[in-house]
Formats: C-alpha cells, sequence, structure tokens
C-alpha cells in the first residue's frame, strides 16, 4: 500500500520548486533554457499538486493535512494546512500556470523582456501557492508582499508610460493593503498569542479588539481584491500588463486575496463576524456586479474592457457571504439543512472561481492576441477581426459564453448553484442581481463581437497591417476557453470533487 | 511615576511632533530630512523596549538606507508638479 | 476614507485635496484611531505571548539569540520568503543586457576624487566589512544577524558609489550569484533537511548551530548585494537616461 | 505595562497619521514616507506588545524585522517606478520641444 504520508510530505515543493524555478531563470542567461526549464517546472508542479489532490480525496470528505515547518509545529513554528478548498485552488493555479508558461514562451520572444519575465513570474507563482497553503497569519503577509511586489513588477514590464503609472498606483495601494492587514495581524497576536489559523479560530472572542483587527484586516485584503469602492486600481493595472501578466491578475492574484478573506470571514474570525457585516459586502459585491459591467460596456479598448469585467465577477464572488452568513456555515452542524446550503454556496463560489479563471484568462489571451495583430486594441477600430483573427475572436467568443453564464459553459453551472443557494436561502434579492449582471455581460461581450463580425469596409482591407501571430498563441487562449466550457459539460465529477472540500471549517478539525 | 516613564512619554510625543511635521513639511527634501531623523528617534524607542536587534536594522534600513534611496531619487523627482500622483488618460 | 483615495486619483488634474476634505478625512481619521485605541485600553494582552515557547527552545535551536533563533529556525520559512521578497525587487531593476565583462566592481581612475576622500574610503570599506563579519557572527548570541551584517556591508558599498569611482556591473555573472545565493543555499538546505529529518527547515538538533551559519553567510551576501543594487540603480536612473539604464 | 500602552497608542496614532499622509499628499515620495510612517505605527503596536516588562518575545521583533526589509523593498520599487516615469516624461517633453 502506498503511504499517502509520504505524498503529503510532498507539501513544502509547492512553494520551493517555484522558487527554485525563479532561481534558475535568473541565473541562465540562454532563452531557450529558461522556457524549457519552466515547462519542466511547470509540469513538476502540476503533478504534485494532482498527487496531492489524490492524497486529500483518499482521505475522505473534509479532510485536511497539517505540514510543521521546521519540526516545531505551531505556534511557535509555521504550518502549512493543505484542505480541499486550498488544493482546488493550487490546482487551477498549476493548470493555468502550465498553459499560460506556453503561451508566455511565445509571447516573450525579445530576450531582454523575457529575462526580467520568467523571474517573476514564477515568484508570484510561489507566493500565490504560499497564500495558499500558509496557515500563519504573519506568513500570509509575506506571501501577499511576494504576490503584490512581483505582480507590480510584470505590470511594469510593458514599459509605456500607462503601465508605469498603473504599477506604481498598484504597487502604492499594494504597500496600503498589506500594511491594514499587518496591523490587524499584530493585534490579533497581542490579544491571542499566537499566529496559527487554526489556533486563532478557537481561542478568539468577539470583542472590540477582534473587530477592529478583523476591520483592518479586511480592509487590507478587500484593497487587494478590488471590491467595489477599492477597486480603482484594478482596470489601468489589469489593462495595461502583457498578456499572460494580465490573464493571471486576474485568473489568480484577486482570486487569492479573496480566498484569504473567506478564511478570516468564514473560518478564523468567524465568532467576531455579523451578519450585517456579512449582507454588507454581498451588497457591495451586488453594486460592483451591476457597476463593472456598466464600466466594461462604456471601455474603448477591448483589454480594458476586460479588466472591467472582473470587477464584475469579482462581484458575484461576495455573494457568498450574506448567503453563508444566512446558512451559518461557521459551525459544523452536519446534519442540519442550513449547513448544507451554506457549503452549497461556497460549491458555488469555488465553482466559480475556477470558471472565471480560465475564461477570463482565455479573454485576456485573445484580447492580447487582437492587441499584437493590430497594434491596439480600440474596440470601435476591430471591425472585420473575426475574419482576420477567427481564432483570437472565436475564443473570446466562447470565453464570453461563460462570463455571461450561458449552459452549457462552466459560468452556466456556476450561476446556476449560487441562484439555487440563493433561493434556498429564501434571498431572492441577489437572484434579481445575478440576471441583471447576467444581462449586462452578454450586452459588452455582444457589442465587442458585433463589430468583430462587422463587414469591413472594402478600403480598410488594404490598409490593415496585421501580422500573423504563431499558431501557438492563439492555441492556448482556445485550450483555456474550450476547457471553461468543457467545465460546465463535466460538472458532475468537478462537483463531487467540491462536495468534499467545500467543509470549510474542516481545517482546524482534521488537524494533527 | 518614575523618571522611566516620563522619559517615554517625553519620546512618545516627540515622535507624533516629529511625524506631523514630517508630512506638513513645505519642501520635499525637509520631508525626507525629517523622516530620517524620524527613524533615528524611533530607534532610541526600539531600544527602550529592548529590541535591540531591530534598532540595529531600523537605524542601517529603515532609516539610512529609506533615506538614501529617498534623496537620491528627489533629485530627480525635486520638480514637485512633474512627480505628482497622475491618473493616466490614455487609459479610458 | 478610502473612497477619497480613489477620488483623488480618478481626478487627473487635482492636484491636492479641497480643504473641506482634508478635514472630514482627518476627523475621519481621528475618529477610527482613537476607536482602535479604545479598543486596544479595554482588551487585555496575552501575556508573554510566544516568550515561554521560544525560551524553552532556545536550547535546542543552534544559537542562543532568541531572535535569530526565530529568524532562522522557529520561523525560518518567513525569513526564506523574505528573501524572495527582496529578490523579486532586485530582479525588477536589474539591467535587462547581458555584459561580455567578469568583473563585478570597476574603478574608473580617470575620475578625480579628494586624496581625503580616497583614505578614507580605504579606511571606510574594510572596516564595514568587519563590522559587517562581527555583526553576522555576533547574531548568534546577541543582538545582530544577516540582516544587520548585510545593511552594514551594503553601506560601504554605497559610499563607494558615492565617492564616484567605482561601478557595479550588476549583469555580471559574480553579481547574479550573489543575488540569487542566499535564496539557493536556504532551499537547499531546506531540502537536505528534508532527507535528513524529514521534515523541511527541520535541523538536526547537533547540526544546527553551523547550518543556520552557512544559511546567514549567504544571505548576508545577496542581502548586502541587493540592497546595494537598489540604492546604485536608483542612483543611475535619477542621473542617467532610459537608454544607458539598461547598460 | 503602562509602557506598553503607551507606545501601543502612539503606534495606532502613527499609523492613522501615516494613512492620513498617504492619502492627501500629492508627490510620490511624500506618500513613500507616510507610507513608511505607517509602517513604524505597526511595528510599535508590534514591539509594544512583545514587553512584558523583564520578558521579551523574540516572535514579535521577528516580524518587525522581516517586515522592515519588506518595506524597503516596497519603497525602493515605487521610486523606481516613479523614477522611470519621471525619465519618459522628460525625453517626450525634450522631443516636443525640439
Amino acid at each position: 500500500m502506498m503511504s499517502w504520508d509520504a505524498v503529503y510530505s510532498l507539501l513544502p515543493l509547492v512553494v520551493g520548486l517555484p522558487l527554485l524555478a525563479a532561481i534558475a531563470c535568473a541565473l541562465l542567461d540562454s532563452h531557450r533554457w529558461r522556457v524549457g526549464l519552466s515547462i519542466l517546472f511547470a509540469f513538476l508542479q502540476l503533478s504534485i499538486v494532482v498527487m496531492l489532490l489524490l492524497a486529500i480525496q483518499h482521505s475522505g470528505a473534509g479532510a485536511s493535512y497539517r505540514y510543521a515547518l521546521g519540526g516545531w509545529g505551531a505556534p511557535l513554528g509555521i504550518d502549512l494546512v493543505v484542505d480541499g478548498l486550498a488544493i482546488i485552488l493550487l490546482l487551477i493555479t498549476a493548470l493555468l500556470v502550465l498553459i499560460l508558461s506556453i503561451y508566455s514562451a511565445q509571447y516573450f520572444s525579445a530576450p531582454n523582456k523575457a529575462a526580467g519575465f520568467w523571474p517573476l513570474w514564477w515568484l508570484l507563482v510561489a507566493g500565490l501557492n504560499a497564500a495558499f497553503i500558509s496557515a500563519d497569519a504573519f506568513n500570509i503577509y509575506v506571501a501577499l508582499e511576494i504576490i503584490g511586489l512581483s505582480a507590480v513588477a510584470l505590470v511594469a514590464l510593458t514599459g509605456t508610460r500607462a503601465a508605469l503609472t498603473a504599477a506604481l498606483r498598484y504597487a502604492l495601494v499594494g504597500l496600503l493593503g498589506s500594511l491594514c492587514y499587518l496591523l490587524g495581524v499584530a493585534l490579533l497576536y497581542r490579544a491571542y498569542g499566537t499566529l496559527d489559523l487554526v489556533q486563532l479560530a478557537s481561542t478568539v472572542q468577539a470583542n472590540p479588539l477582534t473587530w477592529a483587527s478583523l476591520a483592518l484586516i479586511s480592509v487590507g485584503l478587500l484593497l487587494k481584491t478590488a471590491l467595489l469602492p477599492l477597486h480603482f486600481w484594478l482596470p489601468s493595472a489589469h489593462a495595461s500588463a502583457p498578456a499572460p501578466v494580465s490573464a493571471v491578475l486576474s485568473a489568480l492574484v484577486v482570486k487569492a486575496s479573496f480566498y484569504l478573506l473567506v478564511r478570516f470571514w468564514l473560518e478564523v474570525l468567524a465568532p467576531a463576524t455579523t451578519e450585517f457585516a456579512m449582507n454588507f459586502l454581498g451588497l457591495l459585491g451586488a453594486t460592483a456586479i451591476v457597476w463593472g459591467c456598466i464600466a466594461a460596456f462604456r471601455a474603448s479598448r477591448l483589454k480594458l474592457l476586460v479588466a472591467y469585467s472582473t470587477v464584475a465577477q469579482l462581484g458575484y464572488l461576495f455573494l457568498l457571504f450574506p448567503l453563508a452568513a444566512a446558512s451559518d456555515i461557521s459551525v459544523p452542524l452536519i446534519d442540519s439543512v442550513s449547513d448544507v446550503a451554506g457549503s452549497a454556496a461556497l460549491a458555488a463560489v469555488i465553482y466559480f472561481i475556477i470558471a472565471h479563471a480560465l475564461a477570463k484568462a482565455a479573454m485576456f489571451l485573445a484580447a492580447g492576441n487582437i492587441q499584437s495583430c493590430y497594434g491596439h486594441d480600440t474596440i470601435d477600430k476591430l471591425q472585420g477581426a473575426a475574419r482576420s483573427q477567427p481564432i483570437a475572436v472565436f475564443t473570446f467568443a466562447i470565453a464570453g459564453i461563460s462570463l455571461i453564464g450561458l449552459p452549457p459553459s462552466g459560468g452556466f453551472i456556476a450561476k446556476w448553484l449560487l441562484l439555487n443557494s440563493a433561493i434556498q436561502n429564501g434571498q431572492w434579492w441577489w437572484v434579481i442581481v445575478m440576471l441583471v449582471g447576467g444581462l449586462l455581460a452578454a450586452v459588452y461581450i455582444g457589442r465587442v463581437l458585433t463589430i468583430a463580425f462587422a463587414q469591413t469596409v472594402a478600403q480598410s482591407g488594404d490598409k490593415m497591417s496585421t501580422h500573423l501571430l504563431p499558431r501557438g498563441l492563439a492555441m492556448c487562449g482556445l485550450v483555456l476557453a474550450i476547457s471553461a466550457v468543457l467545465l460546465g459539460f463535466n460538472a458532475e465529477p468537478v462537483l463531487a470533487l467540491l462536495e468534499g472540500s467545500a467543509q470549510i471549517s474542516s481545517m482546524g478539525a482534521g488537524g494533527l | 511615576m518614575s523618571a522611566e516613564i516620563i522619559i517615554d512619554i517625553i519620546l512618545s510625543l516627540s515622535v507624533l511632533l516629529l511625524a506631523c511635521l514630517t508630512l506638513s513639511a513645505r519642501q520635499v527634501f525637509t520631508a525626507i530630512v525629517l523622516y530620517v531623523s524620524l527613524g533615528l528617534l524611533v530607534t532610541i524607542i526600539w531600544v527602550r523596549l529592548n529590541a535591540w536587534d531591530v534598532a540595529i536594522a531600523e537605524a542601517a534600513i529603515g532609516a539610512g538606507l529609506t533615506g538614501a534611496l529617498l534623496l537620491v531619487a528627489w533629485r530627480r523627482l525635486s520638480n514637485e508638479a512633474a512627480a505628482k500622483f497622475e491618473s493616466s488618460n490614455d487609459v479610458y | 476614507m478610502f473612497i477619497s483615495l480613489e477620488f483623488q486619483q480618478q481626478n487627473t488634474n487635482e492636484k491636492e485635496l479641497s480643504r473641506v476634505t482634508c478635514w472630514l478625512l482627518g476627523a475621519i481619521i481621528t475618529a477610527l484611531s482613537i476607536a482602535l485605541t479604545i479598543a486596544l485600553l479595554v482588551t487585555d494582552k496575552a501575556v508573554p505571548g510566544l516568550a515561554d515557547l521560544a525560551a524553552k527552545n532556545l536550547d535546542i535551536s543552534g544559537v542562543e539569540n532568541p531572535v535569530t533563533a526565530v529568524l532562522l529556525n522557529f520561523r525560518s520559512y518567513d525569513t526564506l520568503l523574505e528573501i524572495a521578497v527582496l529578490l523579486i525587487v532586485a530582479v525588477a531593476i536589474l539591467p535587462t543586457q547581458s555584459s561580455t565583462t567578469t568583473q563585478f566592481l570597476s574603478v574608473d581612475d580617470k575620475i578625480i576624487i579628494s586624496p581625503v576622500l580616497v583614505g578614507l574610503l580605504k579606511w571606510l570599506v574594510p572596516l564595514a566589512i568587519l563590522v559587517g563579519g562581527y555583526l553576522l557572527w555576533t547574531g548568534a548570541y546577541s543582538p545582530g544577524g544577516a540582516f544587520q551584517a548585510g545593511a552594514v556591508v551594503a553601506g560601504a558599498g554605497v559610499a563607494l558609489s558615492l565617492a564616484g569611482r567605482h561601478d557595479f556591473l550588476w549583469q555580471t555573472t559574480k553579481a547574479r550569484v550573489a543575488l540569487n545565493l542566499g535564496l539557493l543555499v536556504f532551499l537547499l538546505v531546506a531540502a537536505a533537511n528534508a532527507i535528513v529529518t524529514g521534515t523541511s527547515l527541520q535541523y538536526p538538533v547537533e547540526h544546527a548551530g553551523w547550518l543556520i551559519l552557512v544559511v546567514e553567510i549567504a544571505a548576508t551576501l545577496s542581502i548586502a548585494a541587493i540592497l546595494l543594487l537598489l540604492f546604485v540603480r536608483l542612483k543611475k536612473i535619477a542621473e542617467r537616461s532610459e537608454q544607458e539604464i539598461n547598460q | 505595562m503602562t509602557q506598553d500602552l503607551l507606545y501601543s497608542v502612539v503606534g495606532v496614532a502613527l499609523f492613522g497619521i501615516g494613512v492620513f499622509g498617504v492619502v492627501v499628499a500629492a508627490h510620490v515620495i511624500r506618500k513613500l514616507i507616510a507610507v513608511n510612517i505607517m509602517g513604524i505605527g505597526v511595528f510599535m503596536v508590534l514591539l509594544a506588545s512583545a514587553h512584558h516588562g523583564a520578558i521579551t518575545d523574540p516572535v514579535p521583533h521577528a516580524m518587525v524585522l522581516t517586515g522592515i526589509v519588506v518595506a524597503v523593498a516596497g519603497t525602493a520599487q515605487c521610486l523606481w517606478l516613479a523614477l522611470r516615469i519621471q525619465l519618459l516624461d522628460e525625453n517626450e517633453a525634450g522631443e516636443s520641444t525640439q
């Protein structure tokens, strides 16, 4: 019999391998070596994550594993923890990193930019993975800094004034957010004398200090997640980054801080949360859906449209909080009906994260391809793009189906689950918001497609100087878009996987 | 009320005052100089709090290196109007 | 307060916030700070935190300075990631063009600097390196350690750079190795630990002392190199033009 | 105990002053100084919490050391970006006057 503990001991590699890849890419001078090694490391990372996934599944529903780094164990040492929620995010990260690495290998053909890109890329991946598996509040701060600083550096790689300004604002917002988070952690440590999330979860009480630290931690993480009033930095940063970077920023980076918010609100600081606060987050999310869609419709550039669409889609994620509040997700009552509804909301949101990550990454790659072909991405000047760039437009359309939430895509299933959970909880008003959001998404995606499929004016045919892109660039986006749709066809196995993992309160219970 | 606590109160008040002065300084250069002195003053507080390791690091990195970086950048960014935070119009 | 942050940044021509907004903002922040202060005052703090646990395990940590024990043994994972943070900024501002020279430090004798300065540098640089070495060594027993030592050594480089005669060529292999060495050695030691003890970053008790020293030496080198890089590159870009900075 | 409370409160106040500065200041360097003052505030809360009279808790000290290094890294990155923007603007201005 294979010992599953042996598999679990691979857990530190999830952070170690990307760091090693970053060093290798920084030390090596040859472009070919860098690319080859990166793709190899991406494969390795994926296989380790898959092994961990199998181990988690083997251990049964609600399983989690704690790895005591340094052998000290919390609270003195730092523990890593992997449970169903974390492993799903690790998996989607590993998958996207593999495809985006293949894309980037062709995208960054100029050695100058590639030299900077690969080490930063891997450092960002290390930060993401570290944030997903960390069980220590201060360690999460360091992981957030890794994510923030490397994301800023990657945005700045474009080198234009717009990109540099966006990167500078992103950097300042990131610093502000991290410091708010750190003050929250400092207060928690002061009151409870531990940084371990599980120990905090079992000792925190609802008192003013806990509320203060919850508020600070939330403001810090909301700044990084770009929930509506704090979203101002996102569109310019995501729109002006290089295409694969935009893809990873929208698909994973904002999700990392959302994931941490979920951990803190539903798990670590659950005793201090109130239903009112949860509903407030939901309200902000609902506003973000509507406002993001309108801004996306009014955007003049394709990548900016996609970035505003991220603001809107992030809004859906925050509907989790009111739904979870209504069903008391944080209390593990196995047989109660309300708990089932609560974990259904969490499962829906996880499904949403996966579907959005795939679709949005595909969309940014398609937009990037169109941009590098035309030399611009002004939406009004994209007439005839469907003819000159069929694959890119096709990718955009398929990804759009998932974003709108049309059947049979992954986005449809995600929204369906979310709708169901809202109806089960009797919170019908969120249903209206979701339906309006879907309609508005259809409008802004329809606008792009109408222009792309429009007949080109006769004279513009020879005026357009589109240079051909390598086939691989187009295919990567297509693969992502199709998998976003396939996610809808294969809802059963994915849901079965979520079923066991969506029990968030298992993190403490299943610990060693 | 011992002498110790009076020292602490004086240190606290001067740190707060210095922080306000730093942020309200008319010239950016003055702000940088005041920030460095704030860093050095804070170093004394770290010593008062028994944090010698932090005090050394604060003096060397927090006040020293950060101050040097700010001063070096200030020479190019000293033009107040140019270095203002502007949202890029080309995004919209 | 954050809405006004947005307000300011979206209004491209708004140079400063209006007086009323400033006062309002100040009032809100003051109110929040007071609320936070009250929350601090009414809640007891956990005494003595992790001090007891740290003191109890100090004997088997391989060092005698508790802060160094926390940084490089108990919670060494944080330090590992922190060196990665430094590396990010280093990579982000590193010149992109590769070079043919192998010498990291170049001296331009044609630049004339005052003999007083030369004499001063002759004393200052070895002294800083000596102090750095001392801080590194003493970090195991008393205040000091890799960060402080790295900063002091970087200070020697800063002095050289300010004198104007020396130039650092960051695209050389030597420089790149120096920048990455800290993280690399840290990772290798972590991996070796995993093989020997079965747990990553867990030092075998009898070997903890020298292993930590190895990690610290490599980390000091990298921290010094990265901090120096930050200063030198910022100085260069502040003095020169866009094309020149990539060389 | 009073020493600890005093410095915790001062830390919170410094954080507040820093937040105000970040939002109000227009110049990048001023914003960065304000961020660093926020950082000092957080560090002060941490170190004050670590101070229990004769006993000192080393864990917050290590956290603050990490925080100081991260702060200087972030500051350097922001300055680098600001300088590059400045260079681009100067080049542009130079070209348009020629």
